[in-house]
């Protein structure tokens, strides 16, 4: 029996995070112009972060030894599972204060490389962002406080203390998913305001942008605050859906996924970007069961999943080059415009 | 300064090198308020040059350009591009650059500076910036029935003729309420009709809201018939300045666009 | 400090780097797609002269060697680009979108790869999957001849190929009209196209030209590394990425000269820092990566995307 | 081509969805979780065991010599079944993590979406520790062949290591090193969890019984090539003239660093010490490398009881799948063997907690290739000797050659070096 209530609750908690990348990936790469390549270096930042205070704070604040017992050996895992199923207070507070402290500390990481970005020149961004992703996956390497590549283990998910999986589960889901809704709004309100059509005119044109007095340097910041930050929030929620975490989850493919998504689903709007994520972690769920071909093919069924979904991506974007959504003038200016010339006539 | 008529910008021995060829050499020029000059001279004589300078593109080298802000003098030389503008002095390009994404009258309403819906908090609240938003839709729609180039409203600049995407450009300045315009080439590409309505244009906006313009442009005869000024660069100096019909005379002139 | 071995691989590294990340920069330049599927040139140019080796019972000479890498990277090129890149580019598509595609390209190549590894594996019982080098008897020959037998094999094998494609491309780029011509597209298609070429079959040329040249870092790879794997293109890609970008995928001697430094860095000073200073090999990521992002930096690419006029500078004294 | 709108997309989405669902169900019932009837009405009871390796990525070429494993493992286990007259035929549902924890994470949900309740695998303990929440919360038990992080090491988990912990393995080779009279060695090896343990306790080990580890050369994986770690190497070897080479790495940076060292006369003139990280793998047996080890004295050690006739067996058996013993590809047999006993002896429950006593119970009287299948309290497997092994060239091919054979006892080496 195939258990769909399992299967949706997985897949979609994995879909809201890699959904949360994407809406903010389509609002800094495809309506302000920051084309970033460097995603996972804020994404494995957050979850780092998510994971240390999860783990070293959880542990600190019930009074483990934490130079005994760091959350890299057994004693430290063991000591956390225990805390997670005893103390649920404890656990969903301090998993709420990783996500602001990961919202605030990849947002002003982010803040920080404006100048890179301004500096290099929008051709060079997305490498430069690229370069960054790797050089922090180098520390993680090298970083025995995180575990070096060993990683930390035993990252309690906030809900695991209901015991039933099913029901812990759900409420991570509808948590991932609410944070989801509430990204995607601020992003929709945003594409929909002045601020919006700001960014689409930098994006379009920075140079003409700055003669018509856009601080573009100031602008692309802010935003790039605002996105980073809400990329650290994925992070954690990573962090603690897998409840490990170890440099080699980082690699800059994760980053291409991502971009799959938006240029998928529709870079400038966050519709199509959740519609993209959707599609694709769908996808990559649901061809693992061709390898129940294994007596029929000479060879490892399961070879076949990537190569389908490179098919799938290269047909769609030869059907809908411009992704499947496609950006509308924002709903806003256009009602508003309609109304006002009906009073005029 | 003279008193009568109030200047609202001024150059003092502008110079511009780069790596170390002179392109402007000690130019000093004045601009009256509401008045419509003429910047002419052959090709790398400099004009773009002056503009990049007065626009903050460029520092230059030596000299400084005063700015008549609110009622005194500032020295506007070594600004970034966006706090010149904020000061009320708007250019245009050569090759017209609308925001291609954006329709006629979101390029209009993107223009004016400090909007409360540009900072992200207030973005996310509509209500911050819905009032203010209205008005501003208001008087771009105004500017555009003024023009009677309403239909044009929800065009994207693709589809506009060359004309429109030229006179956009130039009411983007007044959607921000600029004092100061500095116009390159505005008719190139532009047939004869079409270049003297554009001008015809121009000279309403300055009657009607008393703003300046500097022009650049190679048609002398069009110009002429619109300025009031015309200051002549040759080779980066000042050759010659005074009404049109003086320059024209003036042999120099002559001989610098006959070529020596 | 064993000195020797670095140098070495710093030598032949230098040139396989050269040879992947120049034709990385001449696509960009020609047809404005920055191909992440480029990497796989490598491994196929490698994979194709490791079956061919093993079908001929390990005798392959390095002549015929090139010659298969050339043909079968180019070919891999030029189909991926008639049959992705080309319908989208009639689509005038953003760049992101080629991007994209052609990592779609590159999920396919790299598991059919696997797929016929693992047929091949069981077919011969030599694991394809991961390869240990091969002996080109020509080179051989060439070194018992000219007394280098002192000489590792592949300084010589990556001196023959980084060499010769250097002088033909020299000569096809500055002597031939053909060649004359294809640089006339990478820098102004339009304006070439007025003149009258065939932009197309220029277009199709260049593409083979980008993969045969890249498959020849490979046939220095199997002669050079102990383990050639599927992967292979995938772990040195970020580093030919790295080149072109210092080179602003524009400027084709930067670019080569930023594949130098690359080779330098992963190979001697990675071996110095551990020898003279004590630090583990494992910061390779962070410091390769460093520099090349102080590099970018410091000296800004101006080829492909400029930067904004801003001077940051102070405020001057207002009156 | 007209971009089609939100609405129609997302129904067009959530349709494919629903149908991607349907497909998994029927697939479900295909590949037959427990107790479903096959289609074609064979009343026979299809029993699926989910397996994820890293069949793609830096250790594929090992893990793809653990496929064959399974599938032998998996006829023989239908063939005990048949012989003992139960209705059950067991299927192996093989999926690629690509050697990523997140790909094992996707793996092993959707395997337990599909009714499979026993995994075997993932290979690298960082896999296995990206699985370990989902296998704890859902109490789906994993069978990890090649993991040995102590970190793992925890009580009353559902994960279970056929692969023996490190430390009496490291233990053993350090008395071998200094029965050897090795009393410098310089330790160089992969920045890999698995090899990190080994290194780690051979370091406490060698030096608790005198010797000294001079420098620990640690090089990173998922490189193209290690020219510049091995020449790093060359220079400590020469600065610090050592005795041995401590050295551990898998199949194909191990050929890698080999080849490499047959060209640094100052390698050769050390003994070389390993475990079993690249034992099997064909491409490094190279006439260069082969030759190599016979001049270092290359010594092996791996988890594998001596006079063990099932192994001997076993390795026969692999050959008619096309496989030659690699790594831990022993530890896969039983894990395979282990999980099948337990179902059987859980007589087809799908409760968790009795396959998990079930299979304590099995692996307690479980023999293997690997020896002996008992599990210690923390679910990981104990093992007393263990087998040397070089390389060398006999009869015409190069291959891994059994040279002797360390017990609690006594360390014995057959063949000269």
């Amino acid at each position: 029996m195939i258990d769909i209530t399992g299967f949706l609750i997985n897949w979609l908690a994995y879909f809201a995070i890699y959904a949360i990348l994407a809406v903010t990936l389509s609002l800094e790469s495809g309506i302000s112009g920051i084309t970033n390549f460097g995603k996972v270096a804020f994404f494995g930042l957050g979850a780092y972060l998510g994971a240390i205070i999860n783990t070293y704070l959880l542990l600190a604040i019930s009074g483990v030894d934490i130079v005994k017992a760091p959350p890299y050996t057994a004693e430290g895992v063991i000591a956390l599972i225990e805390i997670s199923t005893l103390n649920p207070a404890l656990v969903l507070g301090v998993f709420t204060l990783s996500i602001l402290v990961s919202f605030i500390v990849t947002g002003v990481f982010g803040y920080l490389l404006t100048y890179p970005i301004i500096r290099v020149g929008s051709g060079f961004v997305g490498f430069t962002l690229l370069c960054v992703g790797e050089v922090l996956r180098g520390i993680y390497v090298n970083m025995e406080f995180v575990g070096g590549t060993n990683g930390l283990l035993g990252i309690p998910q906030p809900f695991i203390w209901l015991g039933i999986p099913m029901l812990s589960g759900l409420c991570y889901l509808l948590l991932s998913v609410t944070i989801l809704a509430l990204i995607y709004i601020v992003t929709d309100r945003i594409l929909g305001s002045p601020l919006g059509r700001t960014l689409r005119s930098i994006r379009d044109d920075d140079i003409a942008a700055l003669c018509l007095g856009k601080d573009v340097p100031k602008i692309k910041s802010k935003i790039f605050f605002l996105t980073s930050g809400f990329s650290g929030v994925a992070g954690t929620l990573y962090a603690c859906y897998v409840s490990s975490v170890n440099p080699q989850m980082f690699v800059t493919l994760v980053t291409f996924n991502v971009w799959a998504m938006i240029i998928i689903g529709g870079s400038e709007s966050p519709i199509g970007a959740i519609i993209g994520a959707l599609i694709l972690t769908l996808i990559e769920r649901i061809l693992p069961l061709i390898a129940s071909l294994n007596e029929y093919l000479p060879f490892t069924p399961d070879y076949l999943r990537p190569i389908f979904i490179g098919l799938i991506m290269i047909i769609m974007l030869i059907k809908y080059p411009r992704g499947l959504i496609s950006m509308k003038p924002p709903k806003f200016t256009k009602s508003a415009v309609e109304e006002l010339m009906r009073e005029a006539s | 300064m003279s008193k009568e008529v109030r200047h609202i910008l001024a150059t003092r021995n502008v110079s511009k090198y780069f790596e170390g060829v002179k392109v402007l050499e000690k130019v000093s020029i004045t601009i009256p308020e509401g008045g419509i000059i003429g910047l002419i001279g052959p090709n790398g004589s400099g004009k773009t040059t002056l503009f990049n300078i007065i626009t903050g593109f460029h520092v230059p080298s030596e000299g400084e350009v005063l700015y008549r802000a609110s009622n005194e003098f500032i020295r506007i030389d070594g600004l970034n591009p966006h706090e010149i503008y904020r000061l009320g002095i708007v250019r245009t390009f050569q090759l017209p650059r609308l925001f291609n994404s954006l329709t006629v009258i979101e390029n209009l309403l993107v223009t004016p500076v400090g909007q409360r819906g540009e900072s992200i908090l207030n973005a996310v609240r509509r209500r911050t910036w819905l009032e203010e938003e209205k008005n501003l839709v208001k008087k771009a729609l105004s500017i555009l029935t003024m023009f009677n180039k309403l239909e044009i409203a929800f065009k994207y600049p693709a589809q506009l003729s060359v004309a429109d995407i030229k006179l956009v450009e130039t009411l983007r300045g007044l959607m921000a309420n600029a004092r100061l315009y500095l116009l390159d080439e505005p008719l190139a590409g532009l047939d004869f009709a079409t270049a003297r309505t554009l001008l015809n244009f121009i000279k309403e906006i300055r009657n009607s809201y008393n703003v300046t313009f500097i022009i650049i442009e190679h048609r002398i005869d069009l110009l002429m018939e619109t300025v009031d000024y015309v200051y002549m660069l040759h080779n980066g100096r000042l050759l010659a300045s005074g009404k049109p019909d003086e320059v024209i005379q003036n042999p120099d002139v002559v001989k610098a666009y006959v070529g020596e | 400090m064993e000195i020797y071995r670095a140098i070495l691989c710093s030598y032949v590294f230098s040139w396989i780097y050269i040879l992947s990340s120049l034709p990385l920069t001449l696509s960009y330049r020609t047809t404005k797609v920055f191909n992440f599927a480029h990497p796989i040139f490598i491994t196929y140019g490698a994979y194709v002269v490791i079956i061919v080796n093993e079908v001929l019972g390990r005798e392959i000479p390095l002549a015929v060697a090139v010659f298969l890498a050339f043909v079968v990277g180019g070919l891999v090129s030029l189909i991926s680009h008639l049959l992705v890149f080309k319908p989208l580019s009639y689509q005038r598509v953003s760049s992101n979108v080629y991007m994209v595609a052609s990592m779609g390209l590159w999920f396919i190549y790299q598991y059919v790869l696997y797929i016929v590894c693992q047929l091949l594996t069981r077919r011969y019982d030599v694991n394809f999957l991961s390869y240990s080098t091969i002996e080109y008897k020509d080179v051989r020959f060439l070194q018992d001849v000219l007394g280098l037998n002192s000489m590792p094999q592949y300084t010589i094998t990556a001196t023959l190929i980084g060499v010769s494609v250097g002088v033909a491309l020299y000569i096809l780029f500055n002597k031939t009209v053909l060649g004359l011509s294809l640089r006339g597209i990478a820098d102004n298609a339009s304006l070439v196209a007025i003149c009258g070429v065939p932009i197309n079959r220029l277009v199709n040329l260049t593409w083979f030209l980008v993969g045969g040249i890249t498959a020849l870092s490979g046939v220095i790879w199997v002669n050079f590394s102990g383990s050639t794997t599927p992967d292979l293109g995938l772990n040195i890609v970020v580093d030919n990425f790295a080149a072109a970008f210092i080179g602003g995928l524009y400027s084709l001697p930067i670019t080569a000269v930023a594949s130098i430094v690359l080779a330098l860095i992963e190979n001697m000073l990675l071996a110095v820092l551990n020898y003279y200073f004590g630090v583990q090999p494992t910061v390779r990521i962070a410091i390769v990566f460093g520099i090349v992002l102080a590099i970018l930096v410091a000296r800004p690419p101006m080829g492909a995307g400029g930067g904004l006029p801003y001077r940051f500078i102070k405020r001057v004294s207002r009156k | 081509m007209p971009p089609i709108a939100g609405k129609r997309l997302l129904a067009l989405i959530f349709a494919t969805l629903v149908i991607g669902l349907i497909i998994g169900y029927s697939t479900g019932y295909y590949v037959g979780g427990l107790g479903t009837l096959q289609t074609g009405g064979v009343s026979e009871r299809t029993y699926t065991l989910g397996v994820t390796f890293a069949l793609s990525g830096a250790v594929s070429s090992v893990c793809v010599q653990w496929e064959p494993v399974v599938r032998m493992a998996i006829d023989d286990l239908n063939n005990l079944a048949k012989s003992m007259g139960l209705n059950i035929v067991f299927k192996p549902h093989i999926l690629d993590d690509g050697g990523t924890a997140d790909g094992a994470l996707k793996n092993v949900q959707t395997l337990y979406a599909t009714g499979v309740r026993i995994v075997i695998g993932p290979a690298l303990s960082s896999q296995v520790k990206a699985v370990k929440a989902f296998s704890d919360s859902n109490k789906l038990i994993i069978i990890a062949p090649c993991s040995n992080s102590p970190a793992l090491a925890i009580r009353g988990d559902y994960i279970f290591r056929t692969q023996p912990s490190a430390l009496g393995e490291s233990k053993a080779l350090a008395a071998l090193a200094v029965q050897e009279g090795l009393k410098s060695v310089v330790s160089f090896h992969l920045n890999d969890e698995f090899c990190n343990v080994f290194a780690q306790s051979f370091k406490k080990f060698f030096e608790e019984s005198g010797g000294t580890v001079l420098y620990d050369l640690v090089y990173q994986s998922g490189q193209a090539d290690y020219g510049s770690d091995v020449a790093s190497l060359a220079s400590w070897v020469a600065k610090l003239n050592p005795d041995a080479v401590f050295y551990c790495g898998y199949a194909t940076d191990g050929a890698n660093v080999l080849t490499h060292a047959t060209d640094e006369p100052t390698l050769r003139g050390v003994r070389w010490l390993t475990v079993e990280g690249f034992y099997g793998a064909s491409e490094v047996l190279t006439h260069k490398v082969v030759d190599f080890a016979r001049a270092v004295k290359m010594i092996g050690i791996r988890p594998v009881p001596i006079t063990n006739p099932l192994y001997d067996e076993f390795v026969e058996k692999l050959k008619k799948y096309g496989a030659a013993p690699t790594l831990c590809s022993e530890n896969v047999y039983d894990a395979v063997m282990i999980a099948g006993l337990a179902v059987l002896r859980a007589g087809g429950s799908s409760d968790p907690d009795v396959l998990r006593r079930a299979l304590i119970e099995a692996a307690k009287t479980y023999y293997g290739p690997g020896g002996w299948g008992l599990f210690d309290e923390n679910g990981d497997r104990l093992q007393a000797s263990f087998r040397l092994w070089t390389m060398a060239f006999v009869n015409g091919t190069y291959q891994y050659v059994d040279i002797g054979h360390i017990t609690d006892s006594n360390i014995v080496i057959e063949k000269t070096l």
